[in-house]
């Protein structure tokens, strides 16, 4: 059986001939994401059955738990890294037409960098690590915004360096007060002993933990980096950071409350901030006409919905809130893709401009209008069995409140799909005035899309193919002494 | 109803029925209409007699052409006459009609009017009263009775002269001959 | 009565601004005044600045003998004129209205060969049928006019109708005596 | 014949018109007939059938299943036989059209979805098929660009709350029984609370309602239907917002069950009085709204407001006379309607995409076919006696008087002489009157025009005068229901409370009608004259001119339009305002000042931790 | 007998609503202080429209005006005259209320193939008239049926015979009363005549027809004065055991009618409207609320 090891290190390794490639051949060195990609994605594969029957903790130097360094590959670590797979590989595919200006080995470099820390948050199970792979997560995501290098992205890119900066000094401040309190940076030995541990530190340190990675997740009301920095990143990165970095970022906060601090009693504050999110997103993406960031206001909508079903912490609503999770990451990956070369090809991101784009491109639109729905949650898409769950989860309590919050949810959603079919309107119905000749995307970029429209669609139609993992998952986050156990031996 | 109505009501019905619902067009061609309110209301009460104004030419059977006609009228009289449903009666009502009267030199009104469309009979008069409607009405029924009220007939069967006629004095007429066959033949 | 104070004193003033019309008042008191076809415009325009804001009537002679046609603009008040312009446009404002109400003729003369004037309709828009009438009358042109179609007549007529050298009875001979009776025994 | 096959001929064929159109237009116009005759005759030999298959068994630990019962099968039927005449009727119409196999397929797409929704034989396969049929709907509406966006989009919202409270109230009852099966659901439905099963109704009558446009929700259907393409404009008005009624129905009957609906809010406002007079509104203000249209489209519309409420109030008083009354109304309705929306499509196409009523006129002369069926489809709509409106009708009033509710009596009636006003105003400013000069040298309708509206209007004729036809089916569905059956004969009812008897009155009409031709033919010999021909003060007909069309109503218009405010369509409309001004608002927040920024995050932080040391509620 | 009464029935309908036609155009006369015609004069005016040579239009123009008549006569077969009714069970008043439809549904399809401009402002008078006055008759007859609980005119005549007369008992007499005040308006007679006016509007629906189709048009006015008459009758007076006295009783509403027609000048249609669904209305709908509070 293969190391989950190789998940980071060889995409690290990658990452790093990507520039020596680069002198040599610059149209080799294109190649190489894909090709790290597809291994993690033929990896985490090979491991999800192994995974599923039991988690596979790799403790790294030698020592066991607590001391050593270790990754956690459970149910919902080897989803997270087939994600970040799957989302990397069709990207990577799509930037290897959309990604033909401009510095393009630091581009490859950085990208593969983006995923690696990706994976290892999402991987391992010390604090610290964590921290270190976010870290690389977040910095070559701040490069990756300012990568067209105009105004706009660099503007963008400091401020969300500024407020991931913000963000990761607080993260690092609570490990370091975790680190006071208990001793230790493995996150299932804080969890043995945070119900022992005094309450006040250890809600500061929670706090400041949550904050810091909740700056990256996108909580409201600390996601004011983001519909700047997806709009300005290109559009590969923007459904890299919609489709990974943000749900990696929710990861954590998830791992977090529930793993770690296994802090019950903060769940209905998170569920209330999740509806928040949810209709702050929904609203502000309604009032957009930019295209791009109407997306990434969507995106944050998208995240509240995420945190609201994972945060009633039932099974069926986190299975809910993972299959949401899934879903998101595709339709938005390719939303984002389908997107990025409309905007390539009209030269500017105001939905005005896409009128007419159904005639132009029509397998793009098509591509955008898929993903669409799917977001709405319209079967027989991917949404639908995801939006499905997480309201059957929410419902199935049967409080009162719960189904007030739903409501709200609901009236999100209506919202959603309010702005998203007044964009499908744009793209298939009205007749631009400007060109009217093919001017489609290229083939590899189609490929990549359509993969995800494929996806979209299967697992729309067959939900069953990813409801073990994602009920796996879900048990894993729930039944916290498993964890513990596990790792702890 | 004496003997006599009823022989002739069961001998001639369609003579009768004709006879006894003279519906007037409420056509106002001229000075003499003013002579036709006082002719239908309480003062005189053609109804009576079964003469009532018609609303349009479609309901009547009588024409009363009430007074002078100018070229222009001409050409309404003449296609308001066709309207009409067969078999339908015209009198001329006043001198102007029958000669001009004192438009005898007008430069723009007709002077004899059966030049254009066929008259059944005439009221002579510069007004003639109401009294001399009731006159003519009466002359009409023995018309009719005698089959001599055949102005429609003598239309249809000299369509191509009348047409002429009309033609002659209205130039083109924008309207397509009433009896197509007469015409050609 | 017979030289009411307000005709002369508009009398007075047409004739401190025109040099080219004349004008007279008559024994009772009406202003008749004579302009040429050029002024004709600009009086109607003062005249209706003045106070005489309603045109009556516009009419027509057929001045045969003297080869001349003469058109005739009747103007008339709402107001007293003596009230002065102030009080222009208010219809009955002050006083015995009808005492005050004095109606202006004003004439002008065209050569009969080519009779033609400019158009009223731009000082009195109430002109138009007037003129329309004259025109399809007596033959005479009112340039600037935008519609002069036969109001009246159904037809054509080579001299105007209401030219004294019109013929009726000639005409009527022709046109309407030559149409033949109904030959009932063909 | 299985029920799976049909579906996947019906999707498929979807698939696949559009996949051929790519190839070639005739290939894929024929296939696209082809496969819609396939689903009518696939789903006539149905009848009778009662199959019920799961042919889905884990679908998030739900089984779907399709299930064949008198109701669906009604509605199936009704279904793919508009459907099917609507794709005839396309082949003219969209010629010429751009993205015409996008349309095709679309057409088949929501015809399949509709199939779909009344095969279903569990709640969620009814709400995924009844998602498809909505944004295929959507797509559909929107197609003609411009003014249609907005029509769409009004649509998809209000057709979007449905849907989501559908999916909430679905969900609702998953949780407490734990299946979505109809039988499943019914047998759970016996104990549970009123309170509960009103909550469950108000969401499914949300979702329900909202399709079939009754009052307060018709607000998407005016705009909807009048922009979306004829042919379909036909579907939609004609099956498509029937689905709502299907779902009442099921809610109703079968799931909810007659005596619990009829006992919900007993003591106080009985919801089946509620949902009478929701009915009743729905008659009668948009029979007012339909009366001011100037649009033959809108016109149409509004009336398809109108009949739904006719339906529901049939339905709401859940006797079998009732009933039967609703549900052939709906199948009456989705015939003439359907037969008038073609109408309005031929004169569109005819006259190159002319609908105002107007503009038009005297088209009967160079379309007399198209008129007769217009007519025919005219007559149904106000329900004369021996077309099939008159049936439905008659069994709704006939319910109304019985059960005494005279004041909804009231309205059902007065609703149809609105019916006439408007229908009237419809055939004369289209049909009768003055033919406009620039329409002198319009051909006649096209063949595969013709034949669909032929169709309809035969049947419309022939409910009318053999209703008991249709009403043998209904009358199992209300046997089916639990009701008492009705005592139906080929011509009508016979039963103690007033029988209806159409041969009767078709005996009688044509001895009539007889009677008096023959007094006509023996009267004086009769001339045809030119339509122009006209009375006029024996002055000349003015071209274009003679023609009284414009304010058709004015008056009566003028009497009523200052009450008649769509004030539910405006508070929609601001509704939506208010949630892009808030959209707008809230967007404030993110003031572009990364200090502003870095101070939420500063600030929540702070916040957080005050929160939990003042009074550590974590 | 049922056969015979099928047959006859139209006939005396016509003979009546004739006989009618004439009576009101003397008695107007004698109002106006005029002799007025013979009595038969309508009779010599349809026989003279029929041996007139009529102009169609089209086709519709003759079916339109032959389905108005057909209406109307399959409306008096519903109707029971006197104790007679030859279709009395076939539907009852709904049937009678639908087929009333026809009657102006046929002259308005006829007069809109005519093209006349003058015909189609007639008709919509016309049918707004039917929509103001159909409002408080509909109330009027929901009121009858609900009191007495049938929809069967023969029931609704037989239980006024058994009791009182509807426009006597309590709480049907509001109903009767504002039966009176629209039935100027259903008989289509002056104040509410402006559907005709032949004046101004050339007789509105009918200005077009002619010979035949006049004819035809008249026998219809003369069976829809009929209808009009024997409906308030038989709804609000108790009908009749015979047929004579059941004639007496319609005479009797025609004088009324007439000397209301003879009285007014012409309401434009929002005046009538307006009057229709302000008086009779309210009394027709306090009726209605009387009827369904009390209870029988």
């Amino acid at each position: 059986m293969v190391s989950p090891v190789l998940l980071i290190v060889i995409p690290l390794g990658l990452a790093f001939c990507v520039p020596l490639i680069g002198m040599v051949s610059k149209r080799f060195a294109r190649f190489v994401p894909v090709v790290a990609c597809l291994f993690n994605l033929v990896v985490s594969v090979q491991l999800l059955p192994a995974v599923l029957s039991k988690p596979i903790v790799v403790d790294l130097g030698g020592f066991g738990a607590p001391f050593s360094i270790n990754l956690f590959v459970g149910p919902v670590g080897i989803l997270f890294s087939l994600l970040i797979a799957l989302a990397g590989f069709v990207v990577s595919l799509y930037a290897l037409a959309y990604i033909d200006k401009g510095p393009t080995t630091r581009y490859h470099t950085l990208y593969l960098l983006l995923l690696v820390g990706a994976t290892g948050v999402v991987l391992t199970g010390d604090v610290f690590n964590l921290f270190v792979f976010f870290e690389i997560l977040c910095i070559s995501s701040y490069v990756l915004v300012a990568y067209r290098g105009d105004k706009d992205g660099v503007e963008s890119a400091v401020k969300y360096l500024i407020q991931g900066a913000l963000g990761s000094a607080l993260l690092l401040t609570g490990i370091g007060l975790l680190y006071g309190l208990f001793g230790t940076l493995n996150m299932a030995h804080i969890a043995v002993q945070a119900g022992s541990a005094d309450p006040i530190p250890l809600f500061v340190a929670m706090a400041l933990i949550v904050v810091g990675l909740g700056v990256e997740a996108a909580i409201f009301p600390l996601n004011a980096w983001l519909p700047d920095a997806h709009s300005s990143a290109p559009s590969s990165i923007s459904a890299i950071l919609s489709g990974i970095a943000i749900e990696v970022g929710l990861y954590a906060v998830v791992r977090m409350v529930f793993t770690v601090f296994g802090a019950s009693s903060m769940l209905s504050f998170l569920m209330f901030l999740g509806v928040l999110t949810l209709l702050v997103g929904e609203l502000c993406a309604f009032a957009q006409s930019n295209i791009k960031r109407m997306l990434a206001y969507s995106s944050i909508g998208q995240i509240g919905l995420i945190i609201f079903a994972i945060a009633i912490a039932t099974s069926g609503s986190i299975t809910g809130g993972f299959f949401q999770l899934v879903s998101h990451t595709l339709s938005k990956a390719l939303l984002f893709l389908a997107a990025g070369y409309m905007i390539y090809r009209s030269g500017s991101m105001d939905i005005s401009s896409l009128e007419g784009m159904g005639k132009r491109m029509p397998l793009t639109a098509f591509a955008f209008a898929v993903g669409a729905f799917s977001l709405v949650g319209l079967p027989p898409f991917a949404g639908f069995p995801s939006k499905l769950l997480i309201i059957r989860g929410a419902l199935a309590d049967g409080g009162a409140l719960l189904a007030l919050l739903v409501g709200l949810v609901l009236l999100g959603t209506v919202i959603e799909g309010a702005y998203f079919f007044r964009v499908i309107q744009t793209v298939f119905f009205k007749k631009g005035d400007g060109e009217t000749a093919r001017c489609e995307a290229p083939a590899i970029a189609l490929v990549s899309m359509f993969v995800l429209v494929a996806l979209i669609i299967v697992i729309g139609v067959y939900p069953s193919l990813i409801i073990g993992v994602l009920n796996s998952a879900a048990s894993e986050l729930l039944v916290r002494a498993d964890y513990i156990g596990r790792v702890l031996g | 109803m004496d003997r006599n109505q009823l022989t002739k009501w069961f001998k001639a019905p369609t003579k009768m029925a004709h006879k006894y619902s003279l519906h007037a067009v409420y056509f106002c061609t001229g000075c003499g209409v003013i002579e036709i309110p006082p002719t239908i209301t309480a003062r005189w009460d053609a109804e009576r007699f079964g003469v009532i104004p018609a609303a349009t030419p479609r309901h009547a059977n009588l024409f009363l052409i009430t007074g002078y006609v100018s070229v222009k009228t001409l050409r309404a009289v003449i296609r308001t006459y066709e309207q009409m449903p067969e078999p339908k009666f015209t009198v001329g009502f006043g001198s102007c009609p029958i000669n001009g009267g004192m438009y005898w030199d007008s430069y723009n009104t007709i002077n004899q009017l059966d030049k254009y469309i066929p008259i059944d009979g005439w009221i002579a008069g510069c007004m003639p009263r109401p009294e001399a409607i009731f006159v003519a009405v009466t002359h009409l029924w023995t018309l009719i009775d005698k089959d001599m009220a055949d102005g429609y007939k003598r239309y249809r069967k000299h369509y191509a002269q009348y047409r002429a006629n009309q033609e002659q004095v209205l130039g083109e007429l924008e309207w397509p001959p009433l009896f197509q066959s007469e015409r050609e033949g | 009565m017979n030289d009411s104070p307000m005709n002369g004193q508009l009398k007075k003033k047409l004739d401190s601004v025109f040099r080219d019309i004349e004008t007279d008042v008559s024994d009772d008191g009406r202003l008749t005044i004579h302009a040429t076809k050029e002024s004709v415009l600009t009086v109607l325009s003062l005249l209706k600045d003045e106070g005489w804001s309603f045109l009556q009537l516009v009419s027509c002679v057929d001045w045969i003998k003297q080869d001349e046609i003469e058109i005739v603009y009747v103007l008339s008040s709402y107001v007293g004129v003596e009230d002065g312009p102030d009080a222009k446009g208010e219809p009955y404002a002050k006083g015995e209205p009808d005492a005050k109400r004095e109606s202006i003729l004003l004439k002008t003369r065209l050569p009969r060969s080519e009779p033609s004037v400019l158009t009223a309709i731009h000082v009195f828009a109430n002109a138009e049928p007037y003129e329309r009438e004259i025109h399809e009358l007596f033959g005479v042109h009112f340039e600037g006019h935008p519609r002069l179609t036969p109001l009246f007549l159904d037809r054509e007529y080579k001299i105007p109708p209401f030219r004294k050298d019109f013929d009726t009875e000639q005409y009527v001979k022709d046109v309407f005596d030559s149409v033949p009776p109904i030959d009932e025994e063909s | 014949m299985s029920l799976e096959l049909l579906m996947v001929v019906a999707l498929g064929g979807s698939l696949l018109t559009y996949v051929l159109g790519r190839v070639s237009s005739r290939l894929r116009n024929g296939f696209a007939v082809l496969v819609s005759l396939a689903l009518v005759a696939m789903v006539a030999s149905l009848y009778g059938k009662a199959l019920h298959v799961s042919y889905y068994e884990d679908f998030l630990g739900m089984s779907l299943v399709l299930r064949v019962s008198g109701l669906s099968w009604l509605f199936a039927m009704t279904a793919s036989t508009l459907g099917c005449l609507s794709v005839v009727f396309s082949l003219s119409y969209m010629k010429g059209k751009e993205r015409t196999s996008f349309y095709y397929s679309m057409l088949l797409l929501v015809n399949a979805a509709m199939l779909g929704v009344v095969l279903s034989g569990d709640l969620l396969s009814l709400f995924i098929f009844w998602e498809i049929m909505s944004w295929s709907t959507f797509l559909l509406i929107s197609y003609n660009g411009g003014p249609a966006l907005a029509a769409g989009m009004k649509y998809f919202v209000m057709s979007f709350v449905g849907s989501l409270a559908m999916l909430a109230g679905l969900l609702t009852v998953y949780g407490s029984f734990g299946t979505l099966e109809f039988g499943g659901v019914a047998a759970g439905m016996l104990s549970a609370s009123p309170g509960y099963i009103l909550a469950i109704f108000v969401l499914f009558g949300v979702a329900f309602g909202t399709k079939n446009a009754i009052w307060p929700f018709h607000a998407w259907l005016p705009p909807a239907h009048s922009e979306a393409p004829s042919p379909f404009s036909a579907i939609l008005s004609g099956i498509l917002i029937k689905m709502g009624v299907y779902g009442f129905l099921l809610i109703i009957f079968v799931l909810v069950g007659l005596r619990n609906f009829m006992a919900l809010g007993a003591d106080g406002l009985p919801l089946h009085t509620v949902l009478s007079i929701v009915g009743a509104i729905t008659i009668l203000f948009p029979t007012f709204m339909a009366i001011m249209q100037n649009d033959a489209k809108k016109l149409l519309a509004w009336s398809t407001v109108a009949q739904a409420g006719y339906i529901i109030l049939g339905i709401s008083f859940g006797t079998s006379l009732s009933v039967a009354g609703g549900v052939f109304h709906f199948v009456n309705h989705a015939v003439f309607k359907a037969l008038l929306f073609m109408v309005v499509g031929t004169v569109e196409y005819r006259t190159k995409g002319v609908r105002d009523l107007d503009s038009l006129g005297g088209l009967i002369k160079k379309m007399p076919l198209t008129f007769a069926v217009a007519l025919i489809g005219v007559c149904g709509l106000i329900g004369v006696p021996l077309t099939n409106g008159f049936v439905s009708k008659w069994l709704i009033y006939k319910t109304l008087i019985l059960e005494r509710s005279p004041f909804l009596a009231l309205v059902a009636l007065f609703g149809t002489w609105g019916t006439i006003l408007y229908s009237y105003k419809f055939l004369h400013n289209i049909f009768l009157g003055q033919l406009p000069e620039k329409y002198k040298d319009l051909e006649r309708a096209p063949m595969t025009m013709r034949l669909p509206m032929t169709v309809l209007s035969i049947v419309v004729v022939l409910f009318g005068v053999l209703p008991g036809i249709p009403l043998s089916v209904i009358n199992s569905i209300d046997t089916s229901f639990g009701l008492k059956p009705l005592n139906v004969t080929l011509w009508g009812l016979a039963s103690d409370t007033g029988a209806l008897n159409t041969i009767n009155i078709l005996a009688a009409v044509f001895a009539g009608l007889l009677i008096v031709w023959l007094v006509l033919k023996s009267g004086g010999r009769k001339v045809s004259v030119d339509q122009a021909d006209n009375y006029a003060a024996g002055a000349a007909i003015p071209k274009d001119k003679y023609q009284y069309s414009v304010g058709f109503y004015a008056p009566l218009t003028r009497m009523v339009a200052p009450y008649l405010k769509d004030f539910m369509d405006s508070f929609y409309m601001r509704l939506a305002g208010w949630v892009g001004g808030l959209g707008s608002g809230i967007r404030r927040i993110y003031t572009g000042y990364v200090g502003d920024y870095a101070m939420y995050i500063v600030l929540f932080l702070a916040a957080l931790i005050f929160v939990q040391l003042t009074w550590s509620p974590w | 007998m049922r056969i015979l009464w099928l047959v006859l029935s139209p006939l005396i309908a016509l003979a009546v609503g004739l006989f009618f036609l004439g009576l009101s155009r003397r008695v107007m006369a004698r109002i106006h202080w005029r002799y007025g015609p013979p009595l038969y004069q309508p009779l010599i005016e349809i026989f003279r429209y029929f041996t007139q040579k009529g102009s169609s239009h089209g086709v519709l123009f003759g079916l339109g005006i032959v389905l108005s008549l057909a209406g109307s006569i399959v409306v008096i077969l519903f109707l029971p005259f006197g104790g007679i009714c030859s279709m009395s069970g076939s539907g009852g008043m709904l049937v009678v209320l639908y087929m009333m439809l026809l009657a102006p549904l046929g002259i308005a399809l006829s007069g809109g193939e005519a093209a006349n401009p003058n015909a189609s402002i007639g008709i919509s008078r016309k049918l707004m008239l039917a929509l103001g006055y159909e409002l408080p008759f509909l109330l009027i007859v929901l009121a009858i049926m609900t009191h007495y609980d049938t929809i069967s005119l023969v029931d609704i005549v037989s239980a006024q015979r058994e009791t009182a007369s509807a426009f006597a008992s309590f709480p049907l007499v509001l109903s009767g009363i504002a039966y009176l005040l629209i039935l100027p308006a259903m008989l289509g007679m002056r104040p509410f005549e402006v559907v005709h006016a032949p004046q101004e509007i050339s007789s509105g629906p009918i200005a077009e027809y002619s010979g035949p189709y006049l004819g035809l048009v008249t026998i219809q006015h003369a069976l829809t004065t009929f209808i009009g008459i024997s409906l308030f009758v038989n709804l609000v007076w108790g009908g009749a055991g015979n047929p004579f006295v059941f004639f007496l009783k319609m005479l009797v509403v025609l004088a009324f009618g007439l000397f209301v027609n003879a009285a007014f000048p012409r309401l434009r249609v929002e005046q009538a409207v307006r009057y229709l669904w302000r008086w009779p209305t309210l009394i027709a709908f306090v009726g209605l609320i009387l009827v369904v509070t009390l209870g029988r």
